[in-house]
């Protein structure tokens, strides 16, 4: 098993200490969207602002551990004014950066090629692959981002 | 005396007798010839071993704790679930629950999946030759919900009667039936009743606690709903079985019980269920039989599944011919006279010797066969019979233990003359 | 700094720690420090040797088959059958029912007993302390049947807050209740409460699986209705659990699991239960499990209830004076402070060190302890905390492990300085 | 484990060869009660007819392994004629004769006595606690004599 220091990265460290975006948004406009870790109670909730296909603001309630919620602050800051396209690819990537080692229950390892400039500090989360466990509480914040970008998509002024 | 019919084995049994250190053992002073695989199957020391290995290096809890100990007993349980998924084909393992027994299994989709979809004026299709596990978990929800229960009838050549298939199958919403019966070997046309079932609007669920250990298995190819089967079986060990169902079912079913790892979230006034297959598998799971489990679909694929089912069709063929013909009219043997439409279990009438006795009679040889109505009273009743004697046999038997079992037949006069 | 206070223990604790293989490994180059025993404990060698001997001499399906081993396997089971009567005060061991776990026991309550005795307009009675086990068959009962469910609420000293008990007690048909809380450590007045729920015309069902293998158990004593234990978390296999109940109440209660063994009949339009306990054990059950849990209650037996529950009284005294001598207002531990009033079960928060964090790193220093939420969110909710780091004792932990994990709990400053 | 001569004594091939009292009676006046083992398959049927406080008649139905056939068998000789204190007597000087190896399930090992010369053909049967799992073979046409009998205590005019 890999050393901690693969695990606990100075930026990584510094997200939790100093999360970036913290706060929520009013609903609506805004939407919001939960995740739960099952097991070990990790809880999220994310608040997107999207406007013309742009995530105009997004701001981010949590309690977890410090792999969870350097995330999900890394997540707002890549995120941010950025278009919605642009948003799901970043999310596709990280998470294929992340299921590298997940347990074969996720399917076939689909190779997604990882674009560590394109993720930027979150490229930093690719040493909790190595902690199998932990995946899950870096991977919390990207699903529910999931959840809140479908839900503005179905929201949206067709 | 049978040396005239040796028959060319896929499986090199001597070895394979070796793995099994039960077989090792004597009884009333001879040598344990087991020939009642078909109630529980013996362990191999591949299987023995990985569950103390297992136990003194990696054992903790399941469920994503975050030490290493706990990471590995994590990886060694779900590599059992990967592995089970890839054992019968199934297209992913998020469709493999684990369960106590297939019994469980059972009784799993028939309260989660049954209790939900069936009611009043709503019928499903059993078959007369079903264990008691495919159809007491169905009369005590029909007792509730009122559906009616039909039964394809066990034709005189101990096959499903299929000529009533169209108007029986008419309108019901379910067709369960065993793969294989434990009773008469015979092997059901699974693929044909799934494409019935389909065609009638209706789900299928096979039982395939005597199949999975004894044939090679493609729930795919089947075109199965659900389909269930038990691991103390397949040389694996006692309290674990498995429900694989596809994964849009389990997705839509709700949870059957309820408790630690398969919520999402609990409140004091609410909760809401994990995801697939965790959402059925509530509580602490089977870990150490898991991985049992898993070391004895190891060991049967490296014999092979479909060596092990040549193996089978010969040995029943020698078990036939051999008792047909030192015994002829003095014996019965149940089920499809043909080995290649059956498995390996012989339910036999011996003269007027009650199959209790000449059980009880053969231990004193050392060879083990069940007497009793095997869980399935219907079917014993449709046979006419009480209770049968039963010798079925696996990958650790060949020719020395149907020799043994008839001669120890032919003892059986010194009582009952 | 801790030698000052070193305690009198009855258990001899180095002996102990050989007979459990497991210990002797290491993790990250460290010895194991396992310390998460309320999750699942460690099997000693007479555990393993036991469930390897039944398996390599005596298996085969239990049920009353006539050959020897088939005879052997079958007093092999209720011999276990017995011990856990004995083991737990039970007045027979017609009532004692063996599941795959205690989850298990607990549903079958709900869909047994409950089922047939709660509708709209009951109410049961639970508290804010119980594990989901406890929680969720309930809850999903109650959406389908419309009844009330009512808590006891947990005091700031985190025992059970019993200044409404009589107006929350009146009128409910059942109080299911933990003996000892798997977070706090708290013991929970069963006999008080036992007589209450009967004062109020209710029943009382007790969760003791984290009582009865940490404390000598009486359900006698308790005057307790139904209780439920499981076999992994008392030096036993996974894969087995127990629900005892008063025989009464056995013999009324409709059967839950259909199949195999639970029945006297089968027709085909209806069958009849088999007697107790076997009518509620439906299918193959975890025989080789009952032969290792039977080894592990005499293992325990050996060792004397009365000793275990000193030692762990003793253990967690030290354990609560070292920690925080050592760590002062860095730590809190939850739960009761008094030993005499606790379990061995220490959920703490240190500095502001995310449970997750505070476990991955002493896993660094060979140190098992669980993070999370414990399958215990409502109470969790209560405390205010999203996830604990508990560390929990059992008879092979000593001192030098409540060291090891204070030495690595400094150790945690490396990344959260 | 006991050889097979202690099970299949001469006495009971013969009872089991041909057993007596076989056939039914009219119900009512006589009763008939039901018994099965639910794990092998045996089922006797026993029809009694009493009167004045005494078993005129009894007549069996049953399918089953020689142990059961010939309990069955000796029991209709036993019981018949006899005063229904007397039969209840037997009976449970029967049973206990059975149960003083069975498992510790049925409670505690109460001894009673066995007065074998009452007993008569019936202590052939003793070889059977040493084959445990025949034991429910012998003793089931006695649990079924037993409801039989409580069956026409409580159809008897008071
Ligand atoms: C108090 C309590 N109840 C119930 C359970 C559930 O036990 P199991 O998972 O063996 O069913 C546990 C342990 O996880 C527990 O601590
Ligand atoms: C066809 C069939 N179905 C179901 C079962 C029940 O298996 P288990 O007792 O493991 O649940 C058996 C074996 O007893 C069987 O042969």
């Amino acid at each position: 098993m890999a050393g901690l220091e693969d695990l606990y990265r100075e930026i990584i460290l510094d997200h939790y200490r100093s999360p970036r975006n913290r706060g929520a948004l009013e609903v609506p406009p805004a939407v919001r969207s939960e995740g739960f870790n099952p097991l070990c109670g990790d809880e999220i909730t994310v608040y997107l602002a999207v406007a013309d296909g742009v995530v105009e603001d997004v701001k981010i309630e949590a309690q977890g551990c410090s792999i969870s919620q350097s995330s999900a602050s890394m997540l707002s800051m890549a995120v941010k004014g950025k278009p919605v396209d642009e948003v799901r690819d970043i999310s596709r990537q990280f998470l294929a950066m992340m299921h590298t080692h997940e347990s074969s229950l996720e399917g076939d390892d689909e190779q997604v090629a990882v674009d560590e400039k394109a993720l930027g500090d979150l490229a930093a989360l690719q040493g909790v692959v190595k902690f199998p466990p932990r995946i899950k509480c870096a991977t919390l914040a990207w699903y529910t981002l999931g959840q809140g970008l479908d839900e503005a998509a179905g929201a949206a002024p067709t | 005396m049978s040396a005239d019919h040796r028959i060319c084995d896929p499986l090199d049994v001597a070895t394979i007798k070796a793995d099994f250190p039960i077989l090792a053992r004597q009884v009333h002073g001879r040598r344990l010839v087991y020939l009642d695989s078909a109630a529980s199957s013996q362990k191999p020391r591949q299987v023995l071993d990985a569950m103390q290995d297992f136990s003194v290096t990696s054992y903790a809890n399941v469920h994503r704790g975050v030490y290493s100990i706990a990471v590995e007993a994590d990886e060694g349980f779900e590599a059992a679930r990967d592995a089970v998924a890839r054992f019968i084909g199934a297209p992913s393992s998020r469709s493999v629950v684990f369960t106590k027994n297939v019994t469980e299994a059972i009784n799993l989709v028939a309260h989660s999946w049954g209790r939900s979809n069936l009611g009043a004026g709503d019928s499903i299709l059993l078959t007369e030759m079903e264990h008691h596990a495919n159809i007491v978990p169905w009369l005590m929800l029909a007792e509730e919900k009122g559906f009616e229960i039909r039964y394809l009838p066990v034709a005189d050549d101990h096959t499903l009667d299929l000529t009533d298939l169209d108007r029986l199958i008419d309108g019901v919403k379910l067709v369960s039936v065993t793969a294989m019966s434990n009773v008469l070997g015979t092997l059901n046309p699974i693929e044909r009743l799934a494409a019935a079932a389909h065609a009638a609007g209706a789900l299928i669920l096979v039982d395939a606690a005597q199949w999975v250990p004894h044939l090679p298995t493609d729930v795919v190819a089947w075109d199965a709903d659900f389909v269930g089967f038990t691991g103390h079986k397949l040389l694996g060990p006692s309290g674990i079985g498995v429900l694989w169902a596809r994964e849009e079912l389990l997705e839509a079913m709700p949870a059957f019980l309820g408790g630690g790892a398969m919520i999402r979230d609990v409140r004091l006034d609410g909760w809401t269920p994990n995801e697939i297959p965790w959402k059925f598998e509530a509580g602490t799971p089977p870990i150490t039989e898991a991985v049992g489990l898993h070391a004895a679909i190891d060991y049967l694929t490296g014999l092979g599944m479909e060596a092990v089912r040549k193996h089978e069709v010969a040995l029943t063929g020698y078990a036939l011919r051999t008792l047909n013909e030192r015994f002829g009219d003095d014996i019965t043997i149940h089920g499809p006279s043909e080995p290649a439409q059956r498995g390996g279990v012989l339910s036999l009438a011996f003269r007027d010797v009650h199959p209790h006795d000449l059980s009880q009679i053969l231990d004193q040889h050392g060879v083990c066969v069940r007497a009793g109505h095997h869980c399935a009273k219907p079917l014993m009743r449709r046979l006419g019979v009480g209770a049968t004697a039963r010798a079925s046999l696996y990958v650790y038997n060949d020719e020395s233990d149907v020799d043994a079992l008839a001669d120890a037949l032919e003892a059986t006069s010194t009582f009952f003359g």
